[in-house]
């Protein structure tokens, strides 16, 4: 069952030399999760056992492992593979949050139906046609779904609308819009991820948008890397919202006004290690006067996971990481841990309310603390 | 991780109901469906599933073809589930791979005449059933060891009797009274209704006898503080004034009783000082009455109103005692008793009447008016505005739950209802099914009692506790929330969800807590799977695999 | 070394650089040039007056820069041959014009801040390539912090600090506090077997750091090594033998598992985190120092020089040789040994050193035209 | 009746005490309903997920009805109200999915009568039908009843989570009679979706679990 995936991934290259399941996170903390082991195994005819275990959904897909393997075995992929093989054999994850989110992105899948988007704030100008679009993912759902964390996701697709604006753009935010299908894709589904692209792509060429813009970098990286594979070339321009205000910057047509801070920067997963952007978000952060990043020890390539992906993995094991990020973060001094992913932004406040110490950092997403510095009209 | 396929074979029985589900639904053409499909399911159609025949058949067939899960599609899981469970489990399936599909109440029953549609409605539902069973784990009983033990809290009547009846029986009994001394509402009251014998000295017999007997301790003036283990294996703080204990016992009776409302603000109670209430117009017969001769009784003094509709049920009864009661002392009183409407089904209304007692009934959007020295009354029954003179005003209250009890109900894990009595489980479907185990609850905690009906719960709960620990294990099915603790988040939401205090944050040798379900305090109602970020926590007995692929057969789902 | 700088019939062109071959009357034509010292070596007896008055210090790249040298400089003490060299790109005499300290105090006067590069041929019947090798540079490899972890540090800097003549004298001082490291973590394959950069295997590295850690216990009986290793592959003669003798008498202890990450502990101690693979277990593991055995690349100009010649190199820029006829080149008369043919250690060099030499000299003293073999 | 109900495809999840008892009685009282309802039978409404729900609109069906038993009758304490945030939480994904969120709809009652059973279907497909004539088309309507403020909601989501035993206790009694009329009202309120959603789709600017928080 796994010979395409194993050929695919090039998971007959696999030296185990076991540097896979040292760099993993979860492996550091669940002894039973070994990605070298499963590779091994599937090398060895174990793929039936396989599907039915648990450790099938541990992998964070964070891309550690594939990042440093010297065989540079696609171990994402391979989790991905043995996803679907569960699925089709009738064994599935734990969803989290009892399963609501899987079933949205079911529903957005399946189902006709045009998003509300009043929740557009009323002084932001957005349109239904034009050149740019802000593709703003699922962050209007997680506001009903994580309001408790005190995570504001509808306050971040409207940080976000508001730089553009800023910058003079007045983006397409469409109410046809689809979930980007990351999770379902992450999880073995692959019809209805699927269902999600072919639908998206359809909604971006109806708006007549040449170039689309993300604040999640796990819809970015589905749009560039994995939507060409799947349904078809891609005939307008991606970039993170970090990408696009940058140069606006460098342009001088955005400038931040003062704003005292010391703040810490959180690559995500996708966006880092996936897509190479690291800089873009570091630079807008030194571009608002009077913030100063403090590093954490490991950034970029080697930057540590928030903990969790794809609504599959919510366990202990997935908050001692978090909570290590977030001591990480702690001790760099600085007051505010900036997210550009709105799911570090999730996972990481989830771990910090559970924290029963004080001490805890401030998590705050990237737009956000840009909104707050706009020259001019700051809000906060 | 849910699993299909791999959990053996399923025995579809549709059951014919006579007439019931066969003439709607096409059975036949079913049958060919559900067994032409790409499942490991074997069909067979009867007429009753549910005689002995058909019990007889459902047995062989599960033994015959080695099934591994059983779904009878029949009528209604609340009158067929027990018994076709039972079966199923004496033929060697687990009960809880014995799913029941309601095929006449829910589809024939309310198709008839559609007989197309009905059927193609039955098959989703024998679908739904399938994949609910397919997906069924194997639970076994929880087990635990029974200290043969219990205590009983109140020392009122319901609690006196219980524990002289238990120690009869050789069981320890450790009875816990929050005031100084035994014996409750009855020290009170004056006489018992029907005997009309003398109240105080009865239950201070009562409480005499079970003091006196060795296998009872009495732990007075002490309250229950805390509670923890499970059935067989109960662990309390009771505290005193100066002290705090704790005691093991394998059952807990609990019989706090309830308290009498003081009517203050109603028919001037508080401002008259001849207004009293019922009770206290007991404790004025024990020392006479007086010069009282005219009195007049009002009923459903602050019951049967928006805040408590209920009817306090003993009330009629124990007015009607008092009204013979007085007539002895006074024959000439003048006694008129405003109602609405008598809700006693005992008691000595006739006899009442024959002595001359005068009954009014009013309507509750023209209460009578307590003045100077009439009460004003809209008679309905004559509709007349009627003014009776009187000496004393007596309100007949309503029992009102302890709030103590609300909070050991809590304790102990047991649901009370929204007047603060304890909700007991369904006494007619599915008996103690959902009670926690090893409780049991007496008297007017649970409702308002009669005296009488006090004893007979009482001694009904002497009977299910001595049962209860006569065993050294006692067995449950495991209709509770289980936690996967290698996934537990330790966040706690599961803990504030619960409104049984049937979760344990425990600590963990990684910092993170960690939730544990106690299993006897648990009744299986998934609020917590609800708030689990996590999903660490599921019932066992329907896991959110389950609920999922039985929406999607329902919905037809291809 | 010694040998070869004394020996008749060897001339040896130091700090010299073949620019063009071409083939001549059946041999080569070869066009070197020959790098300015700007010290005469017909003069200079490397008394090291000029070194001691030198005012401008230079990362010394013998040391791995973990020390400094002077502008002028003797490249290493027993470096043949042995004569000093004026570094162009630091001495403030060629740069600026002003200094020429070391002028005065040469009583030789063997500095010559005019000398030039200058060009020279050889004519001879048959090349031999022995270019060597380079080591891998870690700093792409930023899980293991090398850079920016200081006691992180490479098997070549590690051999600089436990010499005699290196930097420390010898002794294995941390840089982070000039304190002995007792506790030495090796980390093999770093770059090497990795499909990221060097896909091949080092070959010299787990014999080297088993080395390495022999080297560490015999100046420090307190030292204890970990090598963490994919695979060792120790296949020469006795190496098996080698390798037991450091386990059981040089504290050393050897773990399956390729570390995954080396983060910064309390006090500059390096953490290492790995799963050893014998227990499936991820661990980590403090130590005062990290060696990372680098993977060993073909010289950086041997693609260069192989296009010049028109010898075939593989994509790594090893000189391809044939199975049958290992030091011989694609080209006619040019033979290879050593390293720059592909991982090799030094016995398997010197044999291969043989071997060319063995080629090339029934080639010339055959006289026959090159191609005959 | 039923020509204006049509036969819309409702999924009604049953919890197997008083509402049970009340869809049993349906059919043994010899009633009839629409051939496309489907009862998926629970233990309690507590156990309905958001999941669940989402899971029947996804396979298409019309509605989803959730019959929980009356305010302060769940035989396991508090699994209806537990349900009721469930629901609320879903109402508004639905809405912001551009799924009516009348189309969830969730009766809390402890009558068993069978008749009453079959008009709160009757009326419930009657209302669907009425949504059907505008699929796909189906503007987000006044789930988030009558316009509550977000912070509001999601405070009011967060103290029902708070247990307290004795605190919920207390609650419910003095809400138990404001409940019911409340629900009998939303139930003929249900009838004009469209025009309440007009009247506040002002309010309803902000979804319901918004409000900006500065920690």
């Amino acid at each position: 069952m796994f010979e395409k995936a194993i050929r695919e991934t090039k998971a007959y290259y696999c030296l185990e030399c076991g540097i896979c399941t040292g760099s993993c996170p979860v492996s550091r903390l669940n002894p039973q999760y070994s990605p070298r082991i499963m590779v091994e195994r599937a090398l060895l005819d174990d793929d039936e056992t396989m599907l039915s275990e648990r450790e099938v959904w541990d992998c964070l897909t964070c891309g550690t492992c594939s990042a440093r393997c010297p065989s540079t075995v696609d171990f994402n992929e391979f989790t991905r593979a043995m996803r679907i093989g569960a699925r089709e054999s009738g064994f599935e994850g734990v969803d989290t949050h009892a399963g609501i989110l899987r079933a949205l992105m079911e529903l957005e899948a399946r189902r006709r139906g045009r998003r509300d988007i009043s929740w557009v704030a009323d002084d932001l100008r957005v349109s239904s046609r034009g050149k740019v679009l802000f593709f703003t993912g699922c962050l209007p759902y997680y506001g009903v779904v994580f309001s408790e964390l005190g995570v504001d996701t509808v306050g971040m697709a409207n940080s976000t609308i508001r730089l553009m604006n800023a910058c003079g753009v007045r983006p397409v935010v469409s109410r046809d819009e689809r979930c980007c299908g990351h999770d379902l894709y992450w999880t073995g589904d692959r019809d209805s991820f699927k269902k999600l692209a072919r639908k998206n792509l359809k909604m971006i060429e109806e708006s007549g948008a040449r170039t689309v813009v993300f604040a999640c970098p796990e819809c970015y990286a589905m749009f560039s890397q994995i939507y060409p594979k799947f349904v078809g070339k891609i005939g307008f321009d991606m970039m993170h919202i970090s990408e696009f205000l940058v140069s606006h910057v460098e342009s001088g047509r955005l400038s931040f006004g003062e704003k005292e801070s010391r703040v810490t920067y959180q690559d995500p997963c996708r966006l880092g290690r996936f897509l190479g952007v690291y800089e873009e978000p570091r630079a807008l952060l030194g571009s608002v006067p009077g913030l100063e990043l403090a590093e954490m020890p490991r950034v970029r390539s080697e930057a540590l996971c928030c903990g969790s992906s794809a609504w599959v993995g919510c366990t202990r094991i997935n908050k001692s990481i978090q909570l290590e990020r977030l001591s990480e973060a702690a001790d760099t001094g600085a007051t505010t841990l900036v997210t550009s992913c709105p799911k570090c932004n999730i996972h990481l406040s989830c771990a910090a309310k559970d924290k029963d110490t004080d001490g805890g950092i401030e998590i705050s997403f990237l737009t956000d603390v840009l909104s707050d510095a706009l020259a001019g009209g700051t809000e906060s | 991780m849910t699993s299909i396929g791999t959990n053996g074979r399923v025995g579809v029985f549709l059951c014919e109901c006579g007439e019931e589900i066969a003439p709607v639904v096409d059975l036949t053409k079913l049958s060919a469906k559900i067994g032409g499909a790409d499942m490991p399911v074997s069909v067979h159609v009867t007429r009753y599933w549910c005689s002995g025949a058909g019990r007889r058949l459902l047995a062989g067939t599960i033994e015959k073809e080695g099934l591994d899960a059983v779904v009878v599609a029949g009528c209604s899981e609340r009158i067929l589930g027990p018994l076709m469970r039972d079966t199923a489990v004496r033929a060697g399936v687990n009960w809880n791979r014995t799913v029941l599909v309601n095929l006449k109440e829910h589809c024939a029953n309310v198709h008839g005449g559609k007989r197309a549609a009905a059927t193609a409605k039955a098959l989703r539902l024998v679908w739904a059933g399938v994949e609910k069973a397919l997906r069924a784990e194997k639970l076994e009983p929880i087990v635990s060891d029974v200290n043969r033990s219990a205590a009983v809290i109140g020392g009122g009547i319901s609690g006196l009797t219980v524990a002289r009846s238990l120690a009869a029986r050789d069981i320890p009994v450790t009875l816990i009274e929050r005031e100084a001394e035994l014996g409750g509402t009855l020290r009170s009251i004056n006489r018992l209704f029907p005997s009309y014998c003398n109240s105080a000295e009865y239950v201070r017999e009562v409480a005499a006898e079970a003091s006196g007997d060795p296998n009872v301790e009495m732990w007075t003036s002490s309250r229950v503080t805390g509670v923890a283990g499970h059935a067989g294996d109960f662990r309390l703080t009771v505290e005193s004034a100066d002290s705090s204990r704790e005691l093991s016992v394998g059952c807990v009776v609990l019989a706090t009783g309830a308290d009498v409302l003081v009517p203050d603000g109603l028919f001037e109670y508080g401002d008259n000082p001849k207004v009293v209430t019922q009770l206290e117009f007991e404790a004025m017969l024990r020392e006479g009455l007086g010069t009282a001769k005219r009195i007049v009784m009002i009923q459903c003094v602050g019951s049967r109103n928006e805040e408590r509709p209920y009817c306090s049920r003993v009330c009629c009864t124990a007015t009607v005692k008092n009204t013979i009661t007085v007539l002895e002392q006074v024959p000439n009183a003048e006694i008129t008793v405003l109602t609405r409407g008598f809700a006693q089904y005992v008691g000595d209304l006739d006899r009442a009447r024959s002595a001359g007692v005068t009954f009014l009934r009013y309507d509750p959007e023209r209460p009578p008016e307590v003045g100077v020295d009439t009460v004003e009354v809209f008679d309905v029954i004559s509709s007349e505005e009627v003014a009776v003179r009187y000496d004393l005003v007596v309100l007949a209250t309503p029992l009102v739950a302890y709030d103590e009890t609300v909070e050991l109900a809590g304790l102990l894990g047991v649901p009370s209802d929204r007047h603060g009595f304890i909700a007991e489980p369904h006494t007619k479907l599915r008996p103690g099914r959902f009670a926690p185990r090893g409780v049991f609850i007496v008297g007017s905690a649970h409702w308002p009692a009669t005296v009488t009906e006090c004893q007979s719960q009482a001694y009904s709960a002497t009977a299910r506790a001595a049962e209860l620990l006569s065993s050294d294990v006692i067995e449950r099915e495991p209709v509770v929330a289980a936690v996967d603790e290698l996934t537990c988040r330790g966040c706690g939401e599961c803990a504030e969800a619960c409104a049984h205090d049937a979760v344990v944050m425990r600590d963990s040798d990684d910092g993170i807590k960690t939730a544990s379900i106690d299993t006897v305090r648990c009744v299986g109602c998934g609020v917590c799977t609800q708030v689990c970020p996590s999903s660490a926590v599921m019932l066992r007995h329907l896991t959110p695999g389950q609920l999922l692929a039985m929406v999607s057969a329902t919905a037809g789902r291809r | 070394m010694l040998d070869a700088g004394r020996h008749p019939l060897i001339e040896l062109l130091a700090y010299s650089q073949v620019e063009r071959v071409s083939r001549e009357n059946g041999g080569f034509h070869v066009e070197i040039t020959r790098k300015a010292r700007y010290v005469d070596e017909n003069i200079c007896n490397a008394c090291g007056d000029c070194v001691a008055k030198c005012p401008t210090k230079v990362p010394n790249a013998f040391n791995m820069n973990l020390d400094e040298r002077r502008a002028v400089y003797l490249y290493f003490d027993q470096g043949i041959p042995s004569v000093m060299t004026i570094d162009p790109d630091y001495c403030r005499y060629l740069k600026d014009g002003k200094c020429g300290v070391c002028a005065k105090v040469c009583e030789k006067g063997a500095v010559d801040f005019e000398q030039k590069s200058r060009g020279a041929t050889l004519d001879v019947g048959a090349i031999v390539l022995a270019t060597g090798l380079t080591v891998f540079d870690p700093t792409p490899l930023t899980q293991y912090g090398y850079g920016k972890i200081k006691n992180v540090i490479t098997g070549l800097e590690y051999e600089r600090l436990i010499n005699a003549t290196g930097p420390t004298g010898g002794h294995l001082n941390r840089r982070s506090d000039d304190q002995l490291a007792h506790r030495v973590a090796y980390v093999q394959c770093t770059g090497s077997r990795d499909l990221n950069y060097c896909d091949y295997c080092s070959s010299v590295c787990c014999m080297c750091s088993i080395k390495d850690a022999m080297l560490g216990r015999e100046h420090d009986p307190e030292s204890v090594s970990y090598i963490f290793h994919t695979d060792l592959r120790n296949v020469g003669k006795w190496f098996q033998r080698y390798q037991t003798r450091g386990e059981e008498e040089y504290g050393i202890n050897f773990v399956r598992g390729r570390v995954a990450e080396i983060a910064e502990g309390p006090d500059d101690n390096p953490v290492l985190w790995y799963e050893d693979t014998r227990t499936r277990k991820v661990e980590k593991l403090m130590v005062d120092m990290v060696v990372l055995a680098t993977a060993a690349l073909p010289s950086p100009d041997a693609a260069a020089l192989g296009d010049m010649l028109g010898v075939e190199v593989d994509r790594y820029g090893f000189v391809v040789t044939d199975d049958a006829a290992p030091a011989d080149t694609s080209a006619e008369g040019i033979f290879a040994c050593g390293f720059c043919k592909g991982p090799c250690d030094i016995p398997e060099s010197v044999a291969q050193a043989s071997a060319a030499a063995s080629r090339a000299s029934e080639l010339v003293l055959s006289g026959a035209p090159v191609g005959k073999r | 009746m039923a020509a204006a109900r049509g036969n819309p495809r409702i999924l009604a999840f049953v919890c197997s005490w008083h509402p049970m008892a009340a869809a049993d009685n349906a059919g043994a009282d010899g009633r009839s309903y629409g051939t496309a309802t489907a009862i998926v039978p629970v233990d309690c409404a507590g156990v309905v997920s958001a999941a669940a729900i989402l899971r029947a609109f996804s396979s298409d069906v019309d509605g989803v009805l959730i019959a929980a038993c009356g305010s302060g009758d769940c035989h396991y304490s508090n699994g209806n109200e537990s349900c009721e945030r469930v629901v609320q939480e879903t109402r508004d994904l639905m809405g912001l999915a551009g799924l009516a969120p009348q189309r969830l709809r969730l009766d809390l009652s402890s009558d068993v009568d069978g008749g009453r059973f079959v008009a709160l279907l009757d009326e419930f497909a009657v209302e669907l039908a009425g949504l059907n004539g505008r699929a796909g088309r189906e503007r987000p309507a006044p789930s988030r009843s009558a316009g509550k403020k977000p912070a509001k909601a999601s405070k009011a989501k967060a103290t029902a989570r708070k247990k307290p035993a004795k605190a919920k206790r207390a609650a419910t009694k003095k809400t138990a009679t404001g409940k019911r009329t409340s629900r009998k009202k939303s139930v003929a309120a249900g009838k004009k979706p469209a025009k309440a959603s007009k009247a506040k789709a002002a309010a309803r600017k902000k979804p319901a679990a918004r409000a900006k928080r500065k920690r």
